[in-house]
């Protein structure tokens, strides 16, 4: 059985576990042809699999419900990710302590369908995005981290295991930041979840191929947080443009892995009300307008668990 | 399927009305204007058939009936966006960009030495990707529309210069030996000779710089910008599936361009009336 | 003593072609005194062409000497001493027929009033009147070339050079422009070189015929006119220009022999 | 021969401009650093500090150079990290690319050439067709392709052709119109066929025309492959490596990139040009 | 009772330019019959080279009929009924001379030996032997002419056009291209039309000469001419001749009479 797996962003070893289960034949113990498609910043996962092209995507939850609210049936099956890894990180220097310190300030934000917790955020604080009086500056981040070294933004998004150890290599002292964490923030969303289409959800056989897909995944993840310097050493080996460093790597699969230390893969509902809560907090500018239905299934990692 | 099967119709009937049109009065203002119309409905009836027809996802590609209800909806985003990458950041770009290059050119075609050491040197940059640039310029000049009017100027400059270095050296024998006999200096000859002998490959790389210079503002939006212009927002709604909104920003860069393209060639064609490509064969 | 204006002593310019060498001129001696009008027929491909454009600066002989009013003929030609009108009429298109002929006059720094009153005159000259604010597309070929001759004539260089300027002119503007040329050469002293296939022509104009032949182009005769100055148009009917003109036609069947 | 002394003078002032940038952009993160770190730089360890940083904001010519060095000497060619690796890839994707978009322009520009409908219309819309931001829509380009199940090499190859026809077109529609209307009017006398008067004077006649836009076309495919290569997964190639260098700020990765697409273009667009020089030769128009 | 060839009944050519019409041909009224010689003489810009042009279908009349062996010139035209020579050389940049001289064999599918001989005896015919491999841009302006009118003899055209094709050359081989020319039409009996600014030429070769005049071009004068059609070189002094040019030259003068 093929399967098709549209990663969000670059190898690298955020998505370790679907490395390691491939490279450790996880998939292939169950009967299962996985081809990993890496991503990218143009690649939207979403566009992907309407298209066909994938079976099933790593997304984020913001991402996959607003896609949802435009009519693409998109269903959690599993979430790999208990914790969220984004945070704000600032340079010292400007004077910010707290969010209140925000206002005024120029903030580099990721788009792209990566705003969304980002707008929640501001609009919980009561803090226009817009350019008007008494808010902030958003700046449309690139790809680095250029804008925090080059002083253009005050802070900048990172995730913590990947952009800040970039600012950290930079030659930046972590004394010298001041980092601001969704979760700490109370406006953590899900990151990193898998998501499949809702129609084919209805073929119990490809269920059935999902359950086991989920299940070697899952046996990957663990096998990474486990050993993550192996885990980093395979993500390096299907890194096809050879650009990415065995420091940078080991470093951020032991970041990653505290982020799906708390998690067997099963959603927790709990995690997705708080989620559904932030984005439809959003204020004047909410991501989603309503409360979504059928958004996630546990059918699938119930299955794959037991 | 119907909807298809009507579109491809369609596509074979409005064919064979141009081909009858273009060939009965070749000559007609009307007809000039009616032609390309047709074509370009034909286009658009095709897309919307074979969308519909063969029910392509939306978030895949929409029909234009989609597009236009987005352009509808969203006047005064696309405004806003229109005069941040084209009125600021492609305009900019383009004046100071081909600007530059003529003055090179007159500079380049002054000393063969620099002819010699600049054109090859000059050629091998021009080949830098595009993509590869934008977001150096956009660390260099910022986030603003001021680094999409550099990665504008690299992008038009050499296009330009290379044309009008052609221009320049493209007088014939005859003009130059008539110069000569009379003795004329440099700067005469070059205004009331090497100018006007060059206007008509001037005019090709300034033609190919209004559609480079489109592509040069929205594509460095991508690698940084404020929250607003055409790439970002072509990007961001990507992003959010918006694809309706995708294509209406499309939509208004080709509009833009065409309208840009034509602009200048309209003044190419009061310029260089005098030259054969310009009398019609 | 007249020092001559224009000098060649045993020019040569060979043309390197891809199949190899062409000797256009050789061992060419010719002095040209002040006020002389010196006319140069010769079978095609015969190098007249080649000659006039050594003389202009335009070409550089590959041996011998040349000079131009003792200077060399570059030197001549930064003192605008050159009015050409070359074979074909190269006119410039995006300049009307007036703005042609303006051209030298704006480029020698002549007057705005000047300008307009030569034009005027000189498009009068050629027959060209009302055509001065066509465009050189809209002319005829013959019309195309008056509109050149006016425009070399438009200043005042001291050494006029014309390749075959009225080869695309029916007879009677061509006997028109003759007298005009005649009367011209008389009132300035100007010294013409002229380039011609019509032997009664280099016959009615000049004070020296030069008659060359081609493979390599080099001077076969050198004949110095005994007509007077002053020449109606009736001349041609006289015994000496029949003469004369004998003289050209066998130096020129001479050049031919070859076949 | 003669353009040696020249390129290499020209060469010589960009690299001391170019050291002068890298001293003058670079030094405010030295000055940064310093303050961090409450220590004085003088000039001289602020000048030696710019020219070896790790993530400069603009490298210098030798950390170009040796990235560059490395990319290509220091590895199997067969290896992912190295250049002439990506080189061919990138290679591969534009020549198939460039011969799809220079075939498209050409038998456009003979359609627009011979029959005034065409003429009338397509011409509007391949103007239409560029003002298209392409990098905008590749993406979205990619993911149709993928889902009607053509991947690989071949969606690379049309983006590089959409973005080169279009010179061929403008170049060949201005060659096959440049003969004067004599020639064309000699042609008449004969009543030569259409097809005859095509082979017999427009195509001969378009040749420095359909040379020059072949030198753009070619370049042009080049730009349209990398573009491609940017989302098509970011896997292989010079797109790749220059947005892996861009995710993470390595700057030097980024010029070698750079610097091997503009080499990899410059050795195209030579060998156009050596083409060239040996086709106007046998045709007797190169002088 | 011989149909004529060519038939123009009340020609009217108006060009449209940026500063009005310019009426090219007038009232042109004009027959030719098979094996005519008819020579086109008159001012530059009268309008010799449009009616050759609307002849040969090159160019469309405004009003008027006009039939070329009784069908129109277009479908004459396409029956490969016409050479022409144009007023300047239009010599592929491309082709070899000899290539150029090939181009009308090729497109009309004559075999490759046929092709070789052909342009062999031409060239030999305009005095170009040596001369085959050569580019134009390496020939002189003359030669240049003397290909293009190989080029229009090298196939069998019913009607041969030819405008002002003898304007570069020097008398001696304008003579000898003139007998060229009377041997070749009576060998063939082909009709020609020949433009010319040479009164003689005009009256040597011509059994038909038709004097025009400009602003607007008119026909003036139609002379047939008495002179036999066996016609040594030494007929241009005889009194007949002389008659002839006499007659030509009073109707030029008369469409200077503008002036
Ligand atoms: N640029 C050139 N390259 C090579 N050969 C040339 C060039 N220009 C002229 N020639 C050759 O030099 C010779 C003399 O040419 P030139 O133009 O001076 O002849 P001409 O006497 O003016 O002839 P015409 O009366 O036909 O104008 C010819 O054989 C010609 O082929
Ligand atoms: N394409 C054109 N557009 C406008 N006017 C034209 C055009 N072609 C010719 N004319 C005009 O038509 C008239 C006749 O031109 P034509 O070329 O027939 O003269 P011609 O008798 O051949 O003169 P020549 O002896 O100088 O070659 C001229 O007044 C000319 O200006
Ligand atoms: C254009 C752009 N979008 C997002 C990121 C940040 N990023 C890096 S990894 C990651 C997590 C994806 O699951 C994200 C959001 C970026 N650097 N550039
Ligand atoms: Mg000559
Ligand atoms: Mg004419």
């Amino acid at each position: 059985e093929e399967v098709k797996l549209q990663l969000k962003w670059v190898t690298q070893a955020q998505f370790a576990g679907y490395y390691v289960a491939a490279e450790k034949g996880y998939f292939t113990d169950e009967g299962l042809d996985v081809t990993i498609l890496p991503g990218g910043p143009d690649i939207a996962p979403e566009q992907v699999i309407a298209g066909g092209g994938a079976d099933v995507i790593v997304d984020w939850m913001p991402a996959a419900l607003a896609a949802r609210e435009k009519g693409l049936g998109l269903v959690n099956i599993a979430q790999p990710f208990k914790h969220s890894g984004m945070m704000l990180t600032c340079l010292k220097e400007t004077g910010i302590t707290s969010p209140d310190d925000f206002k005024g300030k120029t903030l580099g934000v990721w788009f792209f369908g990566n705003e969304y917790p980002f707008l929640s955020w501001m609009s919980k604080l009561g803090i226009p995005t817009d350019g008007s009086e008494g808010g902030v500056t958003v700046l449309k981040q690139g790809f680095n981290v250029d804008p925090l070294l080059q002083k253009q933004a005050a802070c900048i998004s990172t995730m913590t295991y990947n952009e800040y150890w970039q600012v950290i290599d930079a030659g930046i002292k972590p004394e010298d930041l001041v980092t601001f964490k969704y979760e700490d923030e109370g406006v953590a969303t899900l990151e990193d979840g898998l998501y499949v289409m809702q129609d084919r959800l209805a073929d119990p056989a490809f269920k059935e191929t999902m359950v086991k897909f989920v299940r070697a995944a899952m046996k990957g993840w663990k096998y990474a947080e486990a050993n993550p310097d192996e885990a980093a050493m395979i993500v390096l080996d299907n890194d096809e443009t050879g650009a990415q460093t065995e420091l940078h790597q080991k470093r951020m699969m032991g970041e990653v892995a505290k982020l799906t230390a708390g998690s067997n893969g099963a959603l927790d509902p709990a995690d997705y009300e708080r989620t559904v809560a932030t984005l439809l907090g959003g204020g004047s500018d909410p991501v989603i307008t309503k409360e979504p239905e059928g958004a996630y299934t546990l059918e699938i990692t119930d299955a794959a668990l037991q | 399927m119907n909807e298809a099967l009507v579109a491809i119709l369609f596509w074979g009937v409005a064919w064979g009305t141009n081909g009858v049109l273009a060939n009965r009065f070749p000559k007609s203002r009307l007809v000039r204007a009616i032609v390309p119309a047709l074509f370009g409905v034909t286009l658009l009836v095709l897309w919307q058939g074979l969308v519909r027809g063969l029910e392509v996802s939306p978030v895949i590609l929409p029909a234009p009936s989609d597009i236009a209800t987005a352009i509808g909806a969203n006047l005064p985003l696309l405004w806003g966006d229109f005069a941040q990458t084209i009125l600021k950041g492609a305009l900019a770009g383009y004046l100071i960009g081909c600007g530059a290059a003529v003055l090179v050119a007159i500079a380049v075609d002054r000393s063969p030495f620099l002819q010699r050491g600049l054109l090859p040197v000059g050629n091998f940059v021009a080949a830098l990707p595009i993509v590869g640039i934008a977001p150096i310029l956009v660390m260099w000049f910022g986030f603003d529309w001021q680094s999409k009017a550099a990665v504008v100027v690299v992008m038009v400059f050499f296009p330009v210069l290379v044309n009008m270095v052609a221009g320049l050296a493209a007088t014939d024998a005859l003009s130059r030996d008539l110069m000569a006999t009379w003795s004329a200096s440099y700067p005469q000859a070059l205004l009331k000779l090497r100018l006007p002998a060059a206007l008509p490959f001037l005019f090709n790389g300034l033609k190919i710089a209004t559609t480079l210079a489109l592509i040069g503002a929205i594509v460095a939006e991508f690698f940084g910008s404020p929250t607003r212009g055409m790439g970002f927002r072509i990007s961001t709604a990507v992003g959010q599936l918006d694809l309706p909104l995708v294509w209406a920003e499309i939509t208004v860069a080709a509009l833009a361009g065409s309208g840009f393209y034509g602009l200048i060639a309209m003044i190419e064609k009061a310029a260089t009336f005098w030259h054969p490509s310009q009398r019609g064969h | 003593m007249r020092s001559p204006v224009i000098d060649a002593k045993n020019l040569n310019l060979v043309f390197e072609t891809n199949d190899g060498p062409v000797q256009a001129l050789k061992d060419v001696t010719l002095s040209i005194e002040r006020g002389d009008f010196v006319s140069f027929i010769g079978p095609s491909g015969c190098g007249k062409t080649t000659f006039l454009r050594c003389i202009a600066a335009l070409e550089q002989p590959t041996s011998g000497s040349l000079t131009v009013n003792g200077i060399s003929p570059d030197e001549a030609r930064k003192a605008r001493s050159y009015g050409y009108v070359f074979q074909a009429a190269g006119l410039y298109p995006w300049r009307t027929i007036a703005g042609n002929v303006r051209l030298p006059l704006e480029i020698m720094g002549y007057t705005q009033a000047e300008q307009a009153e030569r034009v005027r005159k000189v498009l009068s000259l050629v027959d060209l009147e009302g055509f001065g604010k066509k465009f050189p597309w809209q002319l005829s070929g013959g019309m195309q070339q008056r509109a050149s001759i006016a425009r070399a004539l438009a200043f005042d260089a001291d050494i006029l050079l014309m390749d075959e300027p009225f080869g695309a002119l029916d007879e009677i503007v061509r006997d028109r422009l003759n007298e005009e040329l005649l009367r011209l050469w008389a009132a300035t002293g100007k010294t013409i070189g002229f380039v011609t296939h019509s032997i009664p022509e280099a016959v009615y104009l000049s004070t020296k015929i030069v008659v060359m032949s081609p493979r390599p182009g080099r001077i076969t005769d050198v004949i110095e006119s005994p007509l007077p100055k002053e020449r109606p148009l009736e001349i041609r009917d006289s015994a000496e220009f029949l003469a004369i003109a004998h003289r050209v036609r066998e130096g020129l069947r001479a050049g031919h022999a070859y076949d | 021969m003669k353009s040696i002394l020249p390129i290499l003078s020209v060469l010589a002032a960009i690299v001391v401009l170019w050291y002068g940038g890298a001293v003058w952009l670079n030094s405010q993160w030295t000055y940064d650093q310093a303050a961090r770190a409450g220590v004085e730089v003088s000039f001289s360890e602020m000048v030696v500090d710019t020219l070896r940083q790790d993530r400069p904001v603009l490298p210098a010519p030798h950390q170009v150079a040796v990235g560059l060095w490395q990319g290509v000497a220091g590895q199997a060619i067969t290896s992912k990290r190295s250049l002439v690796f990506h080189a061919w890839v990138t290679f591969s994707a534009t020549m198939a690319g460039f011969g799809l978009g220079t075939f498209a322009g050409i038998l456009l520009a003979i359609g627009i050439v011979h029959s005034r409908a065409m003429d009338m219309s397509v011409m509007p819309w391949a103007i239409a067709s560029q003002t298209i931001p392409i990098l905008a829509i590749a993406p979205m380009v990619i993911v149709v392709l993928a889902s009607l199940g053509i991947k690989g090499m071949v969606p690379k190859a049309i983006i590089a052709a959409y973005l080169s026809f279009f010179p061929v077109l403008v170049g060949m529609v201005k060659g096959l119109r440049a003969p004067d209307a004599m020639q064309l009017d000699l042609l008449r006398t004969y009543s030569a066929s259409q097809a005859q008067g095509f082979w017999k004077l427009r195509l001969p006649a378009s040749m420095p025309y359909l040379f020059a836009s072949l030198k753009v076309g070619i370049a042009a495919a080049l730009v349209g492959t990398i573009v491609a290569e940017l989302p098509a997964g970011a896997t292989q190639g010079l797109g790749a490596r220059l947005l892996s260098g861009s995710y993470y700020g390595q700057t030097i990765q980024i010029w070698s990139a750079l610097f091997g697409a503009a080499i990899l273009a410059a050795l195209l667009v030579l060998a156009v040009g050596v083409i060239e020089r040996i086709t106007l030769k046998a045709k007797g128009m190169a002088r």
